[in-house]
């Protein structure tokens, strides 16, 4: 059986997520790619197929109308389309625009409205074509990538866990961060990252969205009562990359 | 000599971000010739703003997942020169042992996964597993020693987790130092092969000299990536001017043309150089003597005025980032790791920084309420400064492949090689927009 | 293996089977006929599951679809509906599943036997009594009376051709069976399981068995309080999250009770009391 | 058995030459807490930890363990024990460690417990500093600790060594301990009682009383709404707690995508999908769908159905969920109390 064929493509974004396809290290990456051929890279290579694709991973958000003709492109000659990185399954950290409405003033001043500065709210790529696999997270799990393309490998899906980040921060015997003094959203987080950064002494930012029914008030209550936040902070904290999932 | 050409390179690959190279020559008059951004614009000054401080450098770093370190690094200081946070030399240390990691992943994989490929005359990497087989496994086991080095210090490379304004929110153990040294020592053949490699394949580098302004940050007392005092610039003839970073508006001077709607920079000429070939012209002295050998070994001397060099002068940098890695781990190892805590801020005003990123100067300002909310926030990135450069380049260029009358596919080449070897990294699209030249 | 087997049992080794037949019912479902790959006798009793798995796609559990008094081998019957079931549903004759069991309490066979006995399963619930179905008929001078009720969303969905014409025409069970919306081609009754009780005559003693979706429970039980069968002699087969079978993994429990180890099979007066039951 | 002396300067020696013959696990600084871990050398062992992130179950259940591993058609266990010493468990701990054993014994015995729990030394150890929401002191004060090999307690100069069983005596061979004095055995006997005295919070009802009232309240849906109002569904306090032992079975490939395992990993009943099915035709049933269902479900395995086999409520006192918990809701002695106060 031939190798199925891998494309990356790239949308409004900070190209992280590919970096992290180049960091798997010697050994795994040419195991890898004993069992996928990847055919279009931009970033990495030239070659380009215009034709059929059984995997195309897409990063970064929907921004410009302008780019619908390209997803919808992409769509058209793949298989299967994964979204991957925070950009691509919810507008990520882009999406924290959408709740200005002086951006493009704040950054280019006079000049904000050239058409060719067109950026209307940052989307997820669901937005504009249907979407097969999320893979969320910024940068993504490299690790959990693997996941989603060895059961890709094998005709079935991914499951990425249901449960907040505070299960594996726990399973991993991390210092809270709240006992430290500080605050964090793990609670509300969705999971699959492995909790690298309240191990790292940081708070969880939700960079891979909320969990379903995420409480949201209780989030805000504790962000007040333990971590001392005022209520504006408190409300504000959980727009960062989550942004387009909170009114 | 050509009558017509016709280039158009839709996003151009093997770099990071969009951007497009169009030249038309119509019976031999030169109608475009431009290097443009299609990029989509982000928009992050004003998204920081309304943010607590201890979020900015977060959300700054997903400017770019390539120098995010460097992102990273330039808005905590940044932030840490608006808050009055003076850090510890540990913390000094450690940050540039990250810096030089970035530099030196950022490099590998440039020089080996996008420029080589033009060299050894393939379209990308893969098909090398086949021809090159050891070249490819020796990139893969750099660039693993690379994300492996800065996850040590960093926590991970892409957006790095660890650093933070006023310090470490963890420090890496002595074991861990211990043990990254070794691994460093271990690449040392790898370094060696590599300049093996880089010395064949350099013949193959186009020839093509234009003088102009070349900007980096400069130190007294080490090759200034993460730190540095000052910002110094060199022209061809050796002249120097060193500027304040605090004053980093006059000398980068971000203006706007009638017809162009792109952030130019420009300062003693009508355009300047930064990254890698621009570091080493400005700052040869600071060098390791390793890497400096290392230029000899290439043919790269200061000033060198060809552009295409600079993934020659990206080479030298990565030796001297791991000798300078070394060094920097054995006194971190020596004097152990002490738990310092955070450094506090004691005022909430404004402050700007400069830290080198693999292709060029990194300026980041902002200013803080007395809540330590960002209210106003300003990134100059380098790609943006290096982009009027490639222009001028352009200009040049064009005239001297009509004149040498290769084909429309060598010179399509010959362009697409000049833009790579810049290493734009487009994505950092704080500023960017579609460009069109004024002629 | 690197890793020692320690001499002791490992709940969580699976055993290899081999798959000797399939048919396909329905679009959804897949009965297997399978048999161990070292050729030893599965001993269970009806109404007990196996996990069934494939390696790399995990493990599920699944009733046991034939009686034990058909020696040699065992079937199964397997919806379709997420990750493990449709890797299962991939297998052909010859591949191999992995199962361990047989686990849980079966049907109380005792209290069964010489009684009348009635079986109400609805939709895939009848795989499970499948296996009941075929002891009683294989043992049938051991019970009394035997009726089995059996309803589904639509003909397109009834399972066991076979099995169906042959209870029809035998002589052993009173078979009736319902759609709750009819086709073209069905003749036969139309409406949910319920309207089957005003076709027959039922004793207070009647055993009953019930296998299906658990809104089926409510309305057969109103039915069978009607009837004054007391809730000792009703039989329900309870289908919980599952991941170890042996009473550790906490996924099935419904209030202190596993379903796994305790059930599936409980009798209705056990569970009528634990609010999270149906 | 009997109890033993070992001066302070040569207890170091002593854990340092175990350390040299066995792996041996003991409390050791993360941060501003503790954690068990594999101990390099003497000098990390923090004996004065009040407690762990983590109860010991860890090292006989960890997080995540491999269970079956399979390759090319070839399917094997992974039961794999390592002769361990486990030194420094308090007492709350060893009962703690006492029910795990007890249900993953009971009706079907999992080896891939038991193994590495039999391959296990236990020194239990005083307690020196108190975590400010432990309840010890009181909670299934009846039940005793069993299930550890010798007890260590801090006396001045050095240390008791009381050995309980013959695998705790086979320590006494590493280190320079000689029979312990009257006055030694009563100066540590002293030294645990006062330890017992100064536990910050109390949960004062028989555990009989404690079971029937708790499972009395499962009905009163309006008081469990209330007490769970803030609650995350993050499952913190099951994953901290000592007697939690809920886990999820995963397969994975490996990347030769070829041979792969099936483990198992702690698992919530506290989370959302715990007890979710997936129907026919795609849709899902959560037969615990409101977070208080799950909630309530916690209190009642702790306090009601566990209890009933245990013979005590499954909770040692540690009080690591009432500080794991974020929204603060999730301490046993403030909701149980409730429940014995304000339910009728
Ligand atoms: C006692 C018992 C007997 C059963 N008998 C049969 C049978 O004879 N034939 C049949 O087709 N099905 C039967 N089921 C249901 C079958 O187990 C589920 O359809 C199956 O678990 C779905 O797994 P999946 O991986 O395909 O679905 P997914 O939706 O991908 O499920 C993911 C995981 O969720 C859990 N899960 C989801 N749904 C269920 C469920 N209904 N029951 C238990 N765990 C679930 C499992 O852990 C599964 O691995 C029985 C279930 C139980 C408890
Ligand atoms: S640090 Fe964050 S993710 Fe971890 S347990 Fe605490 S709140 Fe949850
Ligand atoms: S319920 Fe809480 S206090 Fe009790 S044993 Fe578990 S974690 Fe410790
Ligand atoms: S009770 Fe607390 S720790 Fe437990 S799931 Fe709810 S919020 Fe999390």
């Amino acid at each position: 059986m031939a190798k199925p064929t891998l494309a990356f493509f790239d949308f409004a974004s900070c190209e992280g997520c590919q970096i992290e396809f180049t960091n798997y290290g010697d050994a795994a990456t040419l195991e890898l790619l004993k069992h996928v051929d990847v055919v279009e890279f931009r970033e990495a290579m030239t070659e380009t197929t215009g034709g059929r694709i059984d995997i195309a991973l897409v990063e970064g958000s929907f921004t410009r109308e302008a780019d619908r003709a390209r997803l919808q492109d992409i769509r058209h000659r793949a298989r299967v389309v994964i979204a991957y990185g925070a950009c691509a399954c919810t507008g990520g950290i882009n999406a924290l625009k959408n709740h200005q409405d002086d951006f493009a003033e704040y950054v280019y001043g006079e000049h904000a409205t050239m058409p060719h500065l067109e950026s209307g709210t940052a989307r997820p790529i669901s937005a504009a074509i249907k979407v097969d696999y999320e893979v969320p997270g910024c940068p993504i799990s490299k690790d959990e990538l693997l996941l989603v393309l060895s059961n890709l490998l094998h005709g079935t899906e991914h499951v990425t866990p249901p449960y907040p980040v505070c299960v594996e921060c726990k399973r991993r015997e991390t210092v809270c961060r709240y006992d430290e003094g500080d605050h964090c959203m793990g609670q509300v987080a969705r999971a699959g990252c492995g909790a690298p950064c309240p191990a790292d002494g940081i708070p969880c930012e939700a960079c891979r969205g909320f969990v379903d029914d995420a409480n949201l008030t209780a989030l805000e209550k504790v962000l007040m009562e333990r971590a001392g936040f005022s209520q504006k902070r408190a409300v504000g904290k959980s727009r960062m990359f989550t942004a387009n999932l909170r009114s | 000599m050509l009558h017509d050409v016709n280039i158009n390179v839709h996003h151009l690959t093997r770099v990071e971000g969009h951007g497009n190279i169009v030249v038309n020559v119509t019976d031999g008059t030169v109608e475009q010739c431009e290097w443009q951004v299609p990029e989509a614009p982000r928009f992050f000054e004003a998204m920081v703003r309304g943010r607590h401080y201890s979020e900015v450098a977060r959300i700054t770093s997903r400017i770019c997942g390539i120098c995010a370190v460097g992102h990273t690094l330039a808005s905590v200081k940044a932030t840490e020169a608006a808050l009055g946070i003076e850090v510890t030399e540990q913390t000094k240390k450690l940050r540039s042992l990250l810096k030089h990691a970035e530099n030196f992943d950022s490099h590998v994989l440039h020089v080996y996964v996008l420029v080589a490929p033009d060299l050894l005359g393939a379209p990308s990497v893969f098909p090398l597993i086949e021809t090159h087989g050891e070249v490819v496994a020796r990139a893969l086991r750099l660039k693993r020693l690379a994300h492996e080095w800065g996850s040590a210090i960093g926590g991970r490379t892409t957006h790095p987790t660890t650093v933070i304004p006023g310090g470490f929110a963890k420090l890496p153990t002595v074991k861990e130092l211990e043990a990254l040294r070794e691994k460093i020592l271990a690449a040392v053949p790898d370094l060696e092969a590599t300049l093996d490699t880089i010395a064949a394949l350099a013949p193959k580098i186009p020839a093509f000299d234009r003088p102009t302004e070349y900007m980096a940050v400069s130190s007294a007392s080490e090759y200034g990536l993460y730190d540095g005092e000052a910002v110094e610039t060199v022209l061809a003839d050796g002249d120097r001017a060193r500027y304040a970073v605090d004053d980093y508006r006059t000398f980068t001077n971000e203006y706007m043309t009638a017809q162009s709607t792109a952030k130019f920079t420009k300062n003693r000429l009508d355009s300047y150089a930064a990254g890698a070939l621009a570091r080493f012209n400005v700052n040869y002295e600071m060098l390791r003597p390793e890497a400096k050998a290392a230029a000899e070994r290439l043919g790269l001397e200061p000033v060198c005025t060809n552009p295409y060099m600079n993934t020659v002068a990206q080479v030298v940098e990565v030796v001297h980032s791991a000798y300078e890695g070394l060094r920097l781990l054995d006194e971190l190892i020596e004097s152990g790791i002490a738990d310092e805590g955070i450094v506090q801020p004691t005022r909430f005003a404004s402050g700007a920084s400069a830290v080198e990123v693999p292709r060029g100067i990194l300026f980041h300002e902002y200013e803080y309420d007395a809540e330590g909310m960002c209210v106003r926030a300003n990134c100059i990135i380098p790609t943006n400064q290096n982009h009027g450069n490639i222009q001028r380049d352009f200009d040049a260029l064009l005239p001297r492949l009509l004149a040498e009358g290769i084909s429309e596919d060598d010179m399509r080449l010959r362009f697409e090689m000049l833009v790579r070897a810049y290493d734009p990294c487009i994505s950092c699209s704080t500023h960017y927009v579609d460009v069109e030249f004024v002629r | 293996m690197s890793c020692e087997h320690h001499g002791h049992d490992n709940l969580f080794l699976p055993r290899e089977a081999r798959i000797l037949h399939t048919h396909r019912p329905t679009a959804s479902e897949k009965h297997f006929t399978l048999q161990l790959a070292d050729g030893a006798p599965l001993e269970f009793a009806p109404g007990q599951i196996l996990e069934v798995g494939v390696m790399g796609y995990g493990e599920i559990p699944i009733g046991l679809a034939s009686s034990p008094t058909r020696t040699g081998t065992f079937d199964i019957v397997v919806r379709t509906v997420g990750r493990v079931s449709t890797a299962i549903n991939e297998k052909e004759v010859g591949d191999s599943l992995w199962i361990r069991g047989p686990l849980g309490h079966g049907f109380d066979l005792d209290s069964l036997k010489g009684h009348d006995v009635l079986i109400v399963a609805g939709g895939i619930g009848l795989c499970p009594t499948r296996s009941l179905i075929q002891y009683i008929e294989d043992r049938r001078d051991e019970f009394g009376r035997f009726l089995l009720f059996y309803g589904a969303r639509d003909p397109l969905q009834l399972l066991f051709t076979e099995d169906r014409l042959h209870w029809r025409a035998s002589g052993d069970v009173e078979y009736f069976e319902t759609v709750d919306r009819a086709d073209a081609s069905w003749t036969g009754n139309v409406g949910v399981i319920t309207t089957l009780f005003k076709k027959v005559q039922l004793l207070p003693e009647t055993r009953v068995v019930i296998c299906g979706p658990p809104i089926m429970f409510e309305f057969v039980i109103k039915e069978l309080d009607r009837l004054g069968i007391v809730r000792e002699n009703i039989f329900v087969d309870l289908e919980r999250r599952m991941k170890c079978g042996v009473g550790k993994c906490g996924h099935c429990q419904i209030n202190d009770k596993y379903c796994c180890i305790d059930g599936p099979v409980f009798t209705f007066s056990e569970i009528q009391e634990l609010e999270e039951a149906i | 058995m009997s109890a033993f002396f070992i001066e302070g300067r040569d207890f170091e020696l002593f854990v340092d030459a175990v350390i040299g013959a066995r792996r041996v696990v003991g409390p050791v600084a993360k941060r501003t807490k503790f954690v068990y871990a594999e101990l390099e050398s003497a000098e990390e062992l923090r004996l004065d930890f009040d407690v762990t992130i983590l109860p010991p179950k860890k090292v006989f259940f960890p997080p995540s363990q491999d269970l079956v591993r399979f390759s090319d058609g070839v399917v094997g266990g992974c039961i794999d024990p390592v002769e361990t010493v486990l030194l420094g468990v308090h007492f709350y701990d060893v009962k703690g460690i006492d029910m795990t054993d007890f249900l993953f014994r009971e009706r079907n015995e999992d080896w891939n417990y038991l193994a590495q729990r039999e391959a296990t030394t236990i020194v239990a150890s005083s307690i020196q500093s108190i975590s400010p929401r432990a309840f010890w002191s009181s909670v299934g004060a009846e039940v005793e600790p069993q299930g550890h090999d010798a007890f260590l307690t801090k006396v001045n100069g050095g240390y008791l060594f009381e050995t309980r069983t013959p695998k705790g005596e086979a320590l006494l061979g590493y280190g320079s301990f000689r029979e312990a004095t009257d006055a030694e055995v009563g100066a540590a006997a002293l030294a645990n009682a006062a330890a017992m005295k100064q536990c910050p919070e109390r949960l004062d009802y028989p555990s009989e009383a404690i079971a029937e009232k708790v499972r009395d309240s499962f009905g009163d849906v309006a008081m469990w709404d209330e007490l769970a109002k803030d609650c995350f569904s993050c499952g913190s306090c099951n994953t901290v707690c000592p007697t939690c032992y809920c886990f999820d079975v995963r397969d994975a490939w490996n990347l030769d995508q070829a041979s792969g395992t099936r483990t198992r990993y702690w698992d919530a009943c506290l989370t959302r999908e715990f007890a979710t099915v997936t129907m026919a035709g795609g849709g899902t049933e959560n037969f615990r769908e409101h977070h208080s269902a799950r909630f309530r479900h916690r209190f009642m395995r702790k306090a009601a159905y566990l209890n009933e086999k245990l013979g005590g409520p499954a909770c040692t006192g540690c009080g690591r969920c009432s500080q794991a918990c974020t929204a603060d809701i999730a301490d046993p002695v403030r909701v149980i109390t409730h429940i014995m106060e304000v339910s009728s």
